[in-house]
C-alpha cells in the first residue's frame, strides 16, 4: 500500500506544471481558446515532443506503456492549468480501445506523434450514457461492414481525423453481448459530423451515419468489456484532472480572501467565509482520495474497476462543481468574470461532470454492481 | 384564513389571462423559462404593450401612470404572466429609480422622467458598485465635486447591468470628502451621452453581454440633477430596501417557468424506451424541485398578504431572496442534467445548429450563479436577517 | 387571500399556549410523561373541557365543526409546548372517517367528551404507507363481517378503546377499489393488540387480527377516498404540529447562544452559528409556509388537496428535522440531555416525519399527481 | 502508488481474519452496527480475549505491552474486525491516558497502570469538560490545591462517559490560580472510589446510560498522582492530538459495519412485492452512502500511509473526524429509514419484543447527534483546519 508518487512519477508532474505555468498562464487563456487550429495543433505538436502523448499507450503498440498512475501524474496537471486538449479522448481512451489490436496499429503510432487525432462515438441519444445501449447498427456485406445509426455525443470529437464507434452486429438494442467496434476516417462517404464547442472550450462532435464503411477493431460480437474497461480508463484520468483543477481553484480562492477587504478587513478573516473554504479542501482531499481509489483499482478485476471508477466518478463530480460553485462564489462579482480563472474552473467541473455520464449515472451504476 | 380569490380578484384574472393569451412569441421561451433576459428591443416592446393597455407600472401608484394595484392583484398579475413565458419586466427604472424619483424628486424631476420610464423610452442603469465597493458598498470612492452649477464627477463604478444599453444611470457619489463612510454620498441621475462617461464591458462566464465597467472622467452634470438632498444619498437606500422585497417576490414567481423548461425537456429525452421524467430517480428530484418553489411562492404570498394589511414582514424580503437565489441555480442545473449528451453542445461550430433548449438552459444556469452575488449576497443577507430578525 | 387569523382562532391558539404553559411545561415534561394512564386520563379530560376534542367534530356529529384553520391554530400550540397526547389521531382523523356515519355516532359522541380514545390502523407492513395496499381481508358472513390480517402500525393506538382499521372486501392488494372500514372494540375477540413507546412518548399499537367481527363504516367497497382525505386532515394537522415545535426549539436556541459564553463571548457572536440561526429560521418560515399552504388546500378537490398536502409533508418534514438537529447542534453537550427541551423537540420531529409516511413517500407520491 | 498489500501483510490479514472467524456473539450485531458501545462486561471479554492473543494495544509499542503493529497493520486489524462485526475497543485509556502514562509517566505509574488498562482491569475515564468549559476547556475552573503530600481537588466535570464502570479518571485541574487560561493547568489521575468524588448520570435522549457529570467535594489523592510536571497538563494533550487521528480513522473503519446493517434491513422490509433495497430511491441512497465512506476510508489509508512514511499528515485527523461524525449520523438516519413503521416502535409496551433492529438502530441515530459535538465539535474542527491548514 503506498499513495505516493515515485520520483520519475514527480518528475513527469513537475514537468507538466512548467509547461501549464508556460504556456496555459491563465491570463492568456481567452487568447489561446480563441487561436485557430493551427495554434491548436502546435500545442499538441509541443505536447508530442514531450513525449505525453505516447505516455499512455501500451509498449507493444509503440508507445510508453505509461500506467494508470503515470496518466495521473500527467492529468493532475492538466486540470491545475486548464490545459485544454483532446489528451484523455485520443490519448487515453483511444489507445485502450485499439490496445494489441492490427486495425489500430497504424493510427496509434500517428496518435503518438501528434499527426492525427482520434475520438470514439460510444454514446446515443436514448442509451441514458450506459455504453451497452447500442442502437447504431453495423452490417457485413461482401464488401466489409457498413454502418448506419447516430453518435449524439463524441468527446473531442470536433477535430478527429478518425472515429472509433460502437455498433451492433447482433442482438437487440440492450443486450451486452452483439457489439463491435468500428474504425473509421472523418472523410468516410455516408459520414455527417457536426462539431460544437462546450462552456469549457472542449469541441465536441455528433455523428450521422448512413451506410458508412468501417473497420473491425478485434471481436466484432463481443466488443463490450473493452468498451467499458477503456472508458473507465478515461474516467479515472479526468478524475485527477478534476482534482488537479479543484486544488488550482481552491488555492486562487484562498489567496482571494487573504487580500481581498471589504468593512476594513480581509474577508478571510470572517468566520463564515473560513469554514466554507475548509468545506472546499475537505472536499478536495475526499476528490483526491476517490481518485487515488478509482486509479488503482482499474487493474483490478472488471466489477471491482468498475465500482471503484462508478464511486469515484460520483463523489469527484459532487464535490468538484462544489468547489467550482464557492470559488466563484467567495470571489463576489469578479468571480464570474471572464478574467479571472476560477469561472473557467467551474465550467471545467461542470463539463467533467457530464463526460461519460454525470454522477446520477454513475450512482445508479455503482448500486447495481455486487459489493 | 384562505386561500381563494374574491369575485373581483377572479375577474381580473381573467382579464390578465386573456390579455397575455397568444401574446408572447413562441421564440422567447427558453430564453424565459432559464431566467436569462431578453434583448433589449423585445424588453421595449413588451413594456410598451403593457403601458398601452396602463400596465406599464404594477407596483407604482396611480397618480405617476402606475396601476395603483393591490399586493393580490400584482401576484395575480405575475402568476399569469409567468403562466404564459412572459418575460419579467426590466427592473432598474421601473423598481429602483423610478420610486426614488416619485418619492424624492422634484415635480420637475418627476414630470420629466417618470413617463419616460413607463415607455422605456429612458433605459436606467444603477451605478452603485465599486472595484473596492461590493458587498461594503459604503467604501464608494467616486466623487462628486461641485463647480458653479455642475457636478463634477471622477471615479470608477462597475457591475454596471446593461450599461451599453441605458440612456441615464443613477449615481451614488462622495459629495463631501470630510464625512465618513455613509455620510456625505449623494445621488446623481447623469445621461449617458454625456461627455467623459466611458463604458466597458465586462465579459462574464455565460457568454452573454450584460455588465459593464463604468469610467467617470470629469463628466460634468448640471446640480439640477441632484435628487433630493446633498449628502443624503445613502438614506434613498432605504426606499429600495423595503421595495426590493416586491422586486424579489415577483422574480420567484416567475420559477414556474423553469420548472416548465425542465419537464419539456425530461418529457423529450428519453433513457432507453422511458421518457426520462418517468424514471423514478428524476421524477423525484423534479418533484422536490417544484415542492421547494410552491413554498418559495407561498412565502411570497405571505408577503403580499402583510403588505395587503400593511404588516412590517420583518426580512422576509431577504429569506425570498435567499432561496429564489438557490432554487435558481438548482433549477437551471436541473434542467442541464435533463438536457443529457445535448449540454455539451454550446454552441454550433459550422453551419448545424444546437438543441431548442441549448445553449439557453446552459446559459441560465450560469448566468444563476451570480443571483446569490449581486443584490447583497447570499452571506451578506443571511447577516442582515440575523441582525434584524434575530438581534444577534 | 388571508393568511391571518381571525380573532377567534387567535383566542383559540392563546388558550392553547397558556395551557401548554401551565401544564407541560419543559421541566416537568419527563415526569409527565412517566405519569401512569390515570394521569393522562386527566390530562386528557382537561382537554376535553377546553372544547378542544370536539372541537374537529363535524356539528352533524355532535361537535363543534372547527375547520382546518382551527384545528391548525390548536396544532400550533400542541407543536410549541410538545404536548403529548393522541390528538390528531383521536380526535382529526378518526372524526374525518367516521364523519356522518350511523356506525360511528355513539363512539364520537364519546370521543368529544373524552369517554372514549379511538384510533385507525390503516398501515401495512409491505404498503409501503400506501393506503391503498391493503392485504388485511374482511368478508362478510351470516352473522356480518369478519377481518383477518395484520396492520404494522397503528398511531396513537396503545391505549385506544376502539380501533377502525381498513380491509380489503375486493379486488388484488394494490387495487383502489374494494377497500372498506370497519369499527372493532380493543375488546373484540381474535384482536392482538401489541403496544409500543416511541421516542417522542407517543404510544403506539400494532395489530393482528384473526377473525375478528368489524362493524362496517359506510360504503365497504370504496371507503379509499375517505380514508386519504382523513389522513391527509390529520397530516396536514401534524404539519402545524412540527412548525409550532420549530419555532419553540428556534427560539430557546437563540436564547441560549445570546446567553452562553465561550472564549469570553456569547456564542451568539460567532458568524457561523448566527448564519446556522438564520438557515434555522428561514426552515421555520418555510415550513409555516407550507403548512399553510396543505392546510387552506385541504377542501379543494382531491388531487389539489393530495398535492398540496403531500408537498407540505415533505417540505415541513426536511425543515423539521434540520431545525431539531441544529438545535441540539448549536446547544452542544446539553442539546443532547434529558433536562433540556431542545432534543425532546428533535425526537418528535424525527417521529413526525415518520407518521403517515416519511418524506420520501410523500415526494413520490406528489410527483404521482400531475399538477 | 498501489493499493495492494504485501505478502507479509496478507499473511497478516489471514491470521486476523482467522481468529475473528465465529468468535463474535451474533447478539452483538446490531448493537455493534448502529455505532452503539456494548455493555462493559462485553467489552471487557472482548479487551481480554485480544490480550490474551498479545492484540490489546494495536497502537502501543512492544514494550508496554502493545502490538507494536505498522499502521498498515493496524488498518488490516480493524478492517477485520469491522467485517466480523466486532466491537471497537473502548479507547478512554488505551488511546487517550495510555500514551500519556508511557510518554510522560514516571517508571511507578507506567508499572502500575499500563498493564491493567491492557486486561481493562482498569477502566479509564476522562475529567476534562466542565459546565463553563465545553468547547473552550482553557475555561475549566476545577482546582487542585498542594496540601502537603496531597492535591485537594475541588470543582465539577461534565460529560464524563462511563464514570459510572470506570475505576479511574483522569483529571484536568488548576494547580496555579495566578496562571491563566491554559498555563497553570495539571494532569491529575485518581482513583474513582476516593472520598468526596460524586457520579451523577447525566440522562440523555438516546436513552443510554454513558454519561454522567462528577462531583469533586474535597478529593485528596496522593501528589505521586500527578502525571508529568506540575502546570503542564495543557501541553499533554497534543499527545493526544497526534493519537486522535488515529482514534478518528479506526472508528471510520467500523463504518462499513453501519452499511451492513442498512444492507440487511433494507433487503428485508418490502414494498409491495419489492424488496426495499430493489427500489430506485433506496439504492440511490445507500449508494451515495457507501461512496461517501469509501471516499473516507481512503482518507483514512492516505493517513495511515502519512504516518507509515512519518509524513505530516497535516489536519487530515480533524477532517476524518469531522466526516466520520457527517457519515455516522447520515448512515443511522438511513437505517432508520429502511425500517419503516417499526422505527416508531422504540419499546414494547407489555411482553412483546420490538423488532430485532429496533432500537438499535433508533437509538444509534439518536447518538450519532452527539458525534458532531464531542471530541472537539464540528464547528471547532472548522477552526481548527481554517487556522493549521490554511492560516485563516
Amino acid at each position: 500500500m503506498d499513495f505516493s508518487y515515485s520520483d520519475e512519477q514527480q518528475m513527469l508532474r513537475d514537468s507538466v506544471d512548467r509547461y501549464g505555468a508556460e504556456k496555459w498562464a491563465a491570463s492568456d487563456r481567452l487568447k489561446i481558446l480563441a487561436a485557430g487550429p493551427e495554434a491548436a495543433r502546435r500545442r499538441w505538436g509541443e505536447m508530442a515532443d514531450l513525449g505525453w502523448l505516447m505516455l499512455p499507450i501500451a509498449e507493444a503498440d509503440g508507445g510508453l506503456g505509461g500506467g494508470p498512475a503515470e496518466v495521473m501524474a500527467v492529468m493532475e496537471g492538466i486540470g491545475r492549468h486548464l490545459i485544454t486538449v483532446p489528451y484523455v479522448s485520443c490519448c487515453v481512451l483511444v489507445p485502450a480501445l485499439l490496445a494489441g489490436s492490427e486495425a489500430g496499429a497504424e493510427l496509434l503510432a500517428r496518435v503518438a506523434t501528434g499527426e492525427a487525432l482520434a475520438a470514439a462515438g460510444l454514446i446515443e441519444a436514448d442509451g441514458g450514457y450506459d455504453l451497452h445501449r447500442v442502437a447504431t447498427r453495423a452490417e457485413r456485406g461482401p464488401e466489409g461492414w457498413r454502418l448506419w445509426g447516430a453518435k449524439a455525443h463524441v468527446e473531442d470529437g470536433a477535430d478527429a481525423d478518425w472515429f472509433l464507434v460502437s455498433a451492433r452486429t447482433a442482438g437487440a438494442t440492450d443486450e451486452r453481448d452483439g457489439i463491435g467496434l468500428f474504425l473509421l476516417p472523418r472523410a468516410a462517404d455516408g459520414l455527417t459530423v457536426d462539431a460544437f464547442r462546450a462552456i469549457d472550450g472542449h469541441r465536441h462532435a455528433r455523428l450521422t451515419l448512413e451506410n458508412v464503411a468501417g473497420l473491425p477493431v478485434g471481436d466484432a460480437e463481443s466488443a463490450l468489456p473493452v468498451i467499458e474497461a477503456a472508458v473507465d480508463r478515461a474516467i479515472a484520468a479526468q478524475l485527477a484532472e478534476a482534482v488537479g483543477s479543484m486544488e488550482a481553484a481552491s488555492v486562487a480562492t484562498l489567496d482571494y480572501i487573504r487580500t481581498r477587504e471589504q468593512f476594513g478587513v480581509a474577508i478571510g478573516s470572517f468566520q463564515v467565509l473560513q469554514h466554507r473554504m475548509v468545506d472546499m479542501i475537505v472536499a478536495g482531499e475526499e476528490a483526491r482520495s476517490m481518485a487515488y481509489h478509482a486509479t488503482l483499482n482499474l487493474q483490478r478485476d472488471a466489477a471491482e474497476r468498475a465500482r471503484a471508477v462508478a464511486a469515484g466518478k460520483v463523489r469527484v463530480s459532487e464535490s468538484g462543481i462544489y468547489v467550482g460553485q464557492q470559488a466563484v462564489q467567495l470571489h463576489g462579482g469578479v468571480g464570474i468574470s471572464e478574467e479571472l480563472i476560477v469561472s473557467h474552473h467551474l465550467r471545467r467541473q461542470m463539463m467533467l461532470n457530464l463526460a461519460f455520464g454525470p454522477a446520477e449515472h454513475h450512482r445508479a451504476r455503482f448500486a447495481a454492481i455486487p459489493a | 384564513m384562505n386561500l381563494d380569490f374574491d369575485a373581483a380578484d377572479l375577474a381580473f384574472q381573467s382579464e390578465v389571462r386573456e390579455f397575455f393569451a397568444g401574446g408572447i412569441p413562441d421564440g422567447w421561451r427558453s430564453k424565459v423559462r432559464s431566467g436569462l433576459r431578453l434583448e433589449p428591443e423585445d424588453l421595449i416592446y413588451y413594456q410598451r404593450r403593457l403601458n398601452d393597455r396602463g400596465w406599464g407600472a404594477p407596483t407604482w401608484p396611480k397618480e405617476y401612470g402606475g396601476t395603483g394595484w393591490t399586493p393580490t392583484q400584482q401576484y395575480i398579475f405575475w402568476s399569469e404572466a409567468a403562466r404564459a413565458d412572459a418575460p419579467a419586466q426590466f427592473h432598474q427604472g421601473l423598481e429602483l429609480i423610478g420610486p426614488i424619483i416619485f418619492t424624492y424628486g422634484t415635480p420637475e424631476q418627476k414630470a420629466c422622467y417618470l413617463p419616460r420610464i413607463l415607455t422605456l423610452e429612458d433605459w436606467w442603469c444603477q451605478g452603485y458598485s465599486e472595484p473596492g465597493a461590493g458587498s461594503d458598498l459604503a467604501a464608494l470612492r467616486t466623487r462628486a465635486d461641485r463647480d458653479g452649477e455642475h457636478y463634477v464627477i471622477n471615479g470608477q463604478k462597475m457591475w454596471t447591468s446593461y450599461a451599453h444599453v441605458a440612456s441615464h444611470v443613477f449615481v451614488l457619489a462622495r459629495t463631501s470628502q470630510e464625512a465618513k463612510r455613509q455620510q456625505g454620498i449623494s445621488l446623481i441621475l447623469v445621461d449617458m451621452n454625456t461627455p467623459g462617461l466611458r463604458v466597458q464591458k465586462i465579459p462574464t462566464m455565460d457568454e452573454k453581454y450584460h455588465t459593464n465597467e463604468l469610467f467617470f472622467d470629469d463628466v460634468r452634470v448640471p446640480v439640477g440633477n441632484l435628487l433630493g438632498e446633498e449628502g443624503r444619498g445613502w438614506g434613498y437606500g432605504k426606499v429600495l430596501l423595503d421595495r426590493e422585497r416586491m422586486v424579489s417576490a415577483a422574480t420567484a414567481i416567475f420559477l414556474t417557468q423553469t420548472v416548465r423548461g425542465i419537464r419539456d425537456a425530461a418529457t423529450w429525452r428519453r433513457i432507453g424506451n422511458m421518457p426520462l421524467i418517468e424514471t423514478p430517480g428524476f421524477a423525484a428530484k423534479l418533484a422536490q424541485y417544484e415542492i421547494e418553489v410552491i413554498a418559495l411562492q407561498t412565502m411570497v404570498l405571505r408577503l403580499m398578504d402583510d403588505a395587503a394589511r400593511g404588516a412590517d414582514s420583518g426580512p422576509r424580503g431577504s429569506m425570498v431572496k435567499l432561496r429564489w437565489s438557490q432554487l435558481t441555480q438548482a433549477g437551471t442545473a436541473l434542467w442541464v442534467e435533463a438536457l443529457g449528451p445535448e449540454a455539451a453542445h454550446f454552441a454550433a461550430l459550422g453551419d448545424t445548429g444546437a438543441s431548442a433548449d441549448m445553449p439557453y438552459a446552459m446559459q441560465g444556469a450560469l448566468y444563476a450563479r451570480v443571483t446569490s452575488i449581486y443584490g447583497g449576497s447570499s452571506e451578506i443577507q443571511h447577516n442582515i436577517i440575523a441582525r434584524r430578525a434575530l438581534g444577534l
